[in-house]
């Protein structure tokens, strides 16, 4: 069998993903036997241009990425969109929800004019995207078997389920049921990541996206239970769910 | 069966050298503020009475993630079933989770053996213990008839003092504690009698009551299978499970392929489901055949106390309180939901 | 030969964090022009975290960079503790600098063996190297392997640490994890670090020096990654209070990494700088490699950045393990109910009244200050981070205007090369410093 | 050897019945038959990709080959749609109660399929074919989208040109090929002249065509009793035991997939 050529794009974002790849031990090298790596700047100099599976990180926050990721849709049989930021703009969308002249003047300060920025937004605002894999940044092993699925041509499994589901099945001690309790949004977040934030005593924070079907009303009746003010409800949705419809 | 009268000192110490030995025993610990089922050191780790542990033990006949069969593609196909079986002790086990286990037992091994359960059930030895205060607000075992072990232990320990009053439910457990154990007279039984009947009145006074009768249950839930309370509950469902995966009594699974990134070699494993879930009952045509959380809640409950209590003439909710816990929104506590019934019911 | 015309533009540097060029003009023989063009896409952290709550900065903040998020997470958690007047626990702090040198290792080791080793050997990636020196990538591999199984036991997991909250972690470490963690680092420090430390001693290094002024963080007590006061080898030590004192920030046209000036000159930050200044206090092993690999205290040549980041991988796993010991003899305790530690969604936070502060700290590739400024309400109002590889890319600017005189003989892709190499041999992070804050504070 | 264990079993032919279905001639390298009872299934197991339940489309028999028709429609019927003759595959069962044809002898019976419905009736009505002379009247109502979108076509015309089968068609949209009758399966009904008491009816098609098919056999006074139906619910294991295909109390994959109306109506959550 013909190994699939597999390429590694990155956008707006810290590149955790990738180095995520990059720090799969052992399995890297399974990874890299197993097919065949013709673009992956941040770990080789060589850049092919032909490849089947396209696997994006990062938000599209200027307007040259837009040209950029075309070409890459293009070219690509496959795209996967690796990430929060690529998936759901990740934190990078924090930005959107400020005085965007503001934003840039706050950091580049009169120069503000010279720099291309335009509202971070998720991939799939501007290309088709055919698989997503969750996460800030991504999970080990989840990586490994949506490369495998794809690279077998089957559709990838992705959790429909909640993160409180893997919560449990841990044992954890739900956050909000510490002697200091943390608001979780687990509830309403997609699984995947084994509960990665919870079971060691932090908030999921919801990096994941939300499920197909969240019940935020119930949820705010949670976070309104425990205190939260409305200023505290739309931060915390706007640490990674911010371009999510239905929060209001 | 028999019992016998042990000595905690001597009972603490057969068990800390089988730990010694290498034996894997498994035990409450303190979590936090809460406790869970963990493979311990030293019998001094285990928490005998208080904080209810998260989840049930049954993750350890029927763990959260098994593989039930692997296989390799090259030249050739192989299929192996896989069944994992190692030799455990489950010590310290309430009541309400003895039952559990037992349920699962009566399932597992109807028609179709599924012996992935089986073996590591047989492999299991598990001592109980008999609750004297309640370890939870939410609990209600007392009201599910469940304070006392059905069926499922090897042995069964109360606390009367200095010793342990050791009820011996197989012949593993006998032989278990034959060096140390002394058969019981007629004081120590009288004694045991005293105990319960205070940990009875105990119970009766500080668990929730369960308004409608017990037995009476699936009968109730038959007669208000439309009822609005599912639809009035469910919209505050989140969907997410918890309730299932706390649970000593749910073992649904799904059953998902993960291969190998060389594609050359992969397995099949089953995962803890849960009813509550919205693809539980999803086809691939995107059909869903309990959409609204309402009629979920509604099917998790009847399993409960309708449909699997008709069927096996046995509550299969043990009280034990957990999904009440677990539930953020306080919905899904079937007790709640069945005395909610009750009242809206005949007694307007 | 002069007269020459050399036009160089390497497009998006590889096996670099982030996206740059690097542009090079000569006409006739005269340098016209010489950048490194920072074209990673800007990312306005510094704005983002504004009207935050203080405690909620650390996860933003930590996903300024995927390699570096602990140090990251450790500078956000130490302005926040600065500007309340929180000094953790020992243990705390303890683990933390685990962390710390943990990261150093799965940086240092990321960049010395995947993406500088392949230049060495004239390969273009770690990918071939597999098949060449499998040992090789296989003590990265395991290296890696290692940091990353101390952040996941101590941290939950390596990139955007989870438990790290200002005054505490949010989970416990058991004593048996730290144990079996001890084991692991004292194997790869008996196993994997002679062979390391052989391959890249006998790598042929360029020639090329340039004095520079060398800054880092200095501690009384240990070479300084968590915690010290600001060293410069030029103009001595500064508190961390006062880095604005020493440090500008500059916008300029070709870069969306703002770059940075010490009080005189352009500088360096980072292993060469922490080696230059800090030797004495490197553990004996360490040191013992230095000299194995011929790198001996001020050391002007950047190439050898590569070579000092090996010594501080063996400081770091010698450090850890000693770290460690420590915490085990003292006995792990949980201090969470005493303590709770201020995680970013906990129902109950403290009062705060408006304050601000600082918190430095060394990331693998150099000095990383954060400072926030909080208001009465808790949230913070304005926010300035200054990442190593910002301060970093004016000195690298200079060296190459004395490097490509110096080379300009040779053909265009050995200068190319040259050129890449020693972009790389300071292990930009092109992701981190495009994600820089702001220049003026809202005084 | 666990119930999830599959066998290993071979694929000897694949045939495409139209542009989603395909027709797998199936046999079980131990070389045993499987014995099976029309309308029960398999569970099949693609290696690597995952398992998924299908009826039995052909006629009981002592042979070891069988027949499985099957629509793609997701990761496991697709990667099924990718195999090839001689290639391997898993195959767990057979499953669940099919109809017992001992019941059914001497009886009319009336077979109505909707869609895919007639792969797993097709084994019914061969074996009923195979030995018309222990049935009464036999009738066939046959409903499709499209003409294209017909099952065993070469079949149905050997049913249409049989004395002793009542057989008609219909389709929704019709085409200028389509010369039978357009419309919902229903629209057949007047068309067919049966003895409700005499006559077993069994329904397999898509869920919503259920309700409408049966409310028309009650509109003939077909008694519940008579009416069969089969169910398809969400299946993992096929055993029991997974919980995915429960009807209220009932496990599709133990008590069905083949029901008897009388048995389900109080089933609310069945049809
Ligand atoms: C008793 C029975 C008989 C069936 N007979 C046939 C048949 O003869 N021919 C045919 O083409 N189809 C039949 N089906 C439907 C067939 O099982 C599904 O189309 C198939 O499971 C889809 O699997 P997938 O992996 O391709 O789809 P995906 O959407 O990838 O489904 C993933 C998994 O979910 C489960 N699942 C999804 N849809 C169904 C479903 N409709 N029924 C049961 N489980 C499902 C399966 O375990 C499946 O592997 C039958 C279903 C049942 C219950
Ligand atoms: S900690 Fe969060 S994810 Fe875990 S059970 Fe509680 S709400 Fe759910
Ligand atoms: S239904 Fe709730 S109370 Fe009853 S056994 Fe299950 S978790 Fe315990
Ligand atoms: S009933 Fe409660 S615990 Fe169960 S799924 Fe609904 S919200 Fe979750």
């Amino acid at each position: 069998m013909e190994k699939p050529k597999v390429a590694f794009f990155e956008f707006t974002c810290c590149e955790g993903c990738q180095l995520t790849v990059l720090s799969l031990g052992d399995k890297l090298l399974d990874l890299f036997e197993s097919v065949d790596v013709v673009n992956f700047r941040e770990a080789s100099s060589y850049r092919g241009q032909d490849y089947e599976i396209a696997f994006i990180e990062g938000s599209i926050s200027t307007s040259k990425d837009i040209d950029r990721i075309r070409e890459i849709r293009k070219k690509a049989k496959i795209c996967v969109a690796l990430g929060s930021c690529a998936h759901i703009a990740g934190v990078n969308a924090i930005k959107n929800f400020h005085n965007q002249l503001e934003v840039k003047k706050r950091v580049y300060g009169e120069k503000a004019w010279a720099f291309d920025s335009i509202l971070a937004q998720p991939i799939d605002a501007v290309i088709k995207v055919d698989y997503v894999i969750p996460g800030c940044p991504i999970d080990k092993k989840e990586f490994l078997c949506v490369a495998a699925s794809i690279s077998n041509g089957v559709r990838p499994f992705i959790p429909e389920y909640s993160v409180c589901v893997e919560c449990k099945m841990k044992g954890n001690v739900c956050v909000y049921h510490k002697p200091n309790p943390i608001v979780c949004m687990g509830p309403i977040t997609r699984a995947g990541c084994g509960a990665a934030c919870p079971s060691v005593g932090n908030a999921c924070e919801g990096c994941r996206g939300l499920v197909s079907d969240p019940n935020l009303e119930a949820y705010e009746g949670v976070l309104e239970e425990h205190g939260i003010s409305a200023d505290d409800k739309m931060r915390f949705y706007r640490m990674y769910n911010g371009l999510v419809g239905g929060v209001k | 069966m028999k019992s016998y009268l042990v000595s905690k000192g001597d009972f603490l110490e057969l068990i800390d050298g089988m730990i010694e030995n290498g034996k894997e025993v498994v035990a409450p610990v303190k979590q936090e503020n809460q406790a869970n089922f963990k493979r311990i050191k030293s019998t001094k780790d285990i928490l005998w009475s208080g904080p209810q542990t998260v989840i049930s033990p049954k993750g350890f006949v029927f763990p959260q993630e098994e593989e039930l069969i692997e296989y390799e593609v090259e030249d050739g196909i192989w299929v192996g079933s896989k069944v994992e079986a190692k030799s455990t002790v489950l010590l310290g086990i309430h009541p309400c989770d003895i039952n559990g286990i037992a349920l699962l037992d009566k399932v597992f091994a109807e028609k179709n053996l599924d012996e992935n359960y089986l073996k590591k059930r047989e492999s299991a030895t598990i001592i109980g213990v008999e609750c004297l205060t309640p370890c939870s607000p939410e609990s209600f075992c007392y009201r599910k008839g469940s304070v006392l072990p059905w069926d499922g232990f090897d042995l069964f320990l109360t606390d009367v003092g200095d010793d342990f009053f050791v009820e011996v439910g197989s012949e593993a457990g006998k032989t278990l504690i034959s060096g140390i154990s002394r058969k019981t007279i007629q004081s120590d039984a009288k004694k045991l009698k005293k105990i319960r009947e205070k940990r009875d009145n105990l119970f009766a006074k500080k668990q929730r009551k369960l308004k409608p009768k017990l037995e009476e249950l699936p009968k109730l839930l038959k007669e208000n299978y439309d009822s609005p309370i599912w639809d009035e509950r469910g919209a505050k469902c989140f969907g997410c499970g918890s309730c299932n995966m706390v649970c000593p009594t749910c073992y649904c699974f799904d059953v998902r392929d993960c291969v190998e990134i060389n594609l050359k070699k992969g397995s099949r494993s089953r995962f803890w489901d849960g009813c509550m879930l919205t693809d539980f009952t999803r086809i691939a045509s995107g059909e869903i055949f309990r959409e609204e959380r309402g009629a979920r809640l509604r099917h998790r409950t009847n399993r409960k106390d309708f449909y699997l209590f008709e069927k096996w003439g046995r509550t299969f909710c043990t009280g034990c309180g957990r999904c009440g816990k677990a539930c953020l929104t306080k919905i899904v506590d079937p007790l709640d939901i069945e005395n909610e019934l009750y009242g809206r019911k005949g007694r307007r | 030969m002069s007269g020459s015309d050399v036009n160089i533009n390497i497009h998006h540097v590889t096996r670099v964090e982030g996206h740059g060029n690097i542009v090079v003009d000569v006409k006739n023989g005269e340098l016209k022009e010489i950048k490194l063009e920072i074209v990673e896409s800007p990312r306005f952290f510094e704005a983002m975290v504004v009207g935050r709550r203080f405690s909620e900065a650390v996860h933003i903040t930590s996903r300024i960079c995927g390699i570096c998020a602990v140090s990251h997470t450790n500078a956000s958690i130490k302005s926040v503790e600065d500007a309340l007047g929180i000094k953790p626990t020992w243990q705390t702090e303890t683990l933390r600098r685990i962390l710390a040198a943990a990261e150093v290792i799965d940086s240092h080791a990321l960049h010395a063996f995947f993406l500088a080793a392949p230049d060495f050997v004239r390969l273009p990636s770690v990918i071939p190297l597999i098949g060449k020196s499998p040992e090789i990538v296989k003590i990265a591999v395991n290296m890696k392997k290692l940091s990353h199984d101390i952040c996941d036991v101590i941290a939950g997991r390596h990139t955007h640490p989870i438990s790290m909250a200002v005054d505490g972690f949010t989970n416990l470490v058991s004593e048996e994890q730290m144990h079996d963690l001890q084991a692991k680092i004292k194997q790869t420090l008996e196993n994997d670090v002679p062979k390391a430390v052989e391959f890249f001693s006998k790598l042929k290094i360029p020639w090329f020096e340039r004095r520079t002024d060398y800054v880092c963080l200095t501690h009384p007590g240990e070479y300084a990654f968590y915690d010290g006061t600001i060293k410069s080898s030029e103009t001595g030590e500064y508190r961390h209070r006062d880095y604005k004192l020493k440090i500008a920030e500059r916008v300029v046209d070709h870069s969306t990494a703002k770059h940075t000036y010490g009080p005189v000159k352009p500088y360096m930050v980072g292993a060469l700088s922490r080696f230059n200044n800090n030797y004495d206090q490197l553990t004996p092993q360490a040191k013992e490699a230095a000299g194995e690999l011929k790198l001996t205290p001020q050391n002007h040549n950047p190439y050898y950045i590569t070579l000092a980041q090996l010594v501080e991988i063996v400081h770091c796993l010698e450090w850890s393990a000693g770290l460690i010991e420590e915490l085990l003899s003292r006995g792990i305790k949980d201090e969470r109910e005493e303590r709770p530690p201020i995680s970013g969604w906990s129902v109950n936070l403290p009062d705060v009244k408006k304050s601000w502060g600082v918190g430095v700290t060394e990331a693998p590739r150099g000095l990383l200050i954060h400072e926030y400024r909080i208001d009465d309400n808790g949230l913070i109002d304005s926010a300035n981070c200054i990442t190593p590889t910002a301060q970093n890319l004016a000195n690298i600017e200079s060296d190459m205007r004395k490097l490509v005189p110096e080379i300009i003989r040779e053909p265009k892709d050995e200068i190319e090369l040259l050129l890449e190499m020693l972009v790389r041999a300071y292990d930009p992070c092109i992701s981190c410093s495009a994600h820089i804050l702001k220049v003026n504070f809202v005084e | 050897m666990t119930v999830y264990k599959p066998e290993i079993a071979k694929i000897k032919k694949v045939e495409q019945l139209t542009k989603t279905e395909r027709l797998f001639d199936i046999e079980l390298l131990s070389g045993k038959s499987l014995d099976h009872q029309p309308g029960q299934f398999v569970e099949v197991y693609v290696f690597g990709v995952g398992e998924a339940p299908i009826s039995i489309s052909s006629e009981p028999s002592k042979q070891p080959t069988f027949q499985l028709c099957v629509r793609a429609v997701g990761n496991v019927t697709n990667a099924l749609h990718n195999k090839r003759a001689g290639e391997k595959i898993g195959i767990r069962g057979p499953y669940g109660k099919g109809f017992e044809y001992e019941y059914f002898i001497g009886k009319d019976i009336l077979f109505i399929a909707g869609g895919l419905g007639l792969a797993p009736l097709r084994s019914f009505i061969r074996a009923v074919l195979n030995s018309r002379g222990d049935y009464g009247k036999v009738y066939i109502l046959y409903g499709a989208r499209r003409p294209q979108e017909l099952l065993f076509r070469d079949e149905l015309k050997e049913w249409e040109a049989r004395k002793d089968v009542e057989y008609h068609a219909t389709v929704d949209v019709g085409d200028e090929t389509w010369q039978g009758n357009v419309g919902v399966i229903t629209t057949l009904f007047p068309d067919i002249r049966f003895d409700p008491r005499k006559t077993q009816a069994i329904i397999i098609g898509p869920p919503v065509m259920y309700r409408f098919v049966i409310n028309e056999l009650k509109n003939r006074r077909v008694p519940d009793e008579n009416i069969w139906i089969s169910l398809e619910r969400k299946m993992k294991c096929g055993v029991g035991k997974c919980g995915h295909c429960q009807i209220n109390n009932v496990y599709v994959c133990q008590e069905g997939p083949v029901f008897n109306y009388k048995q389900i109506k109080s089933l609310p959550e069945a049809i």
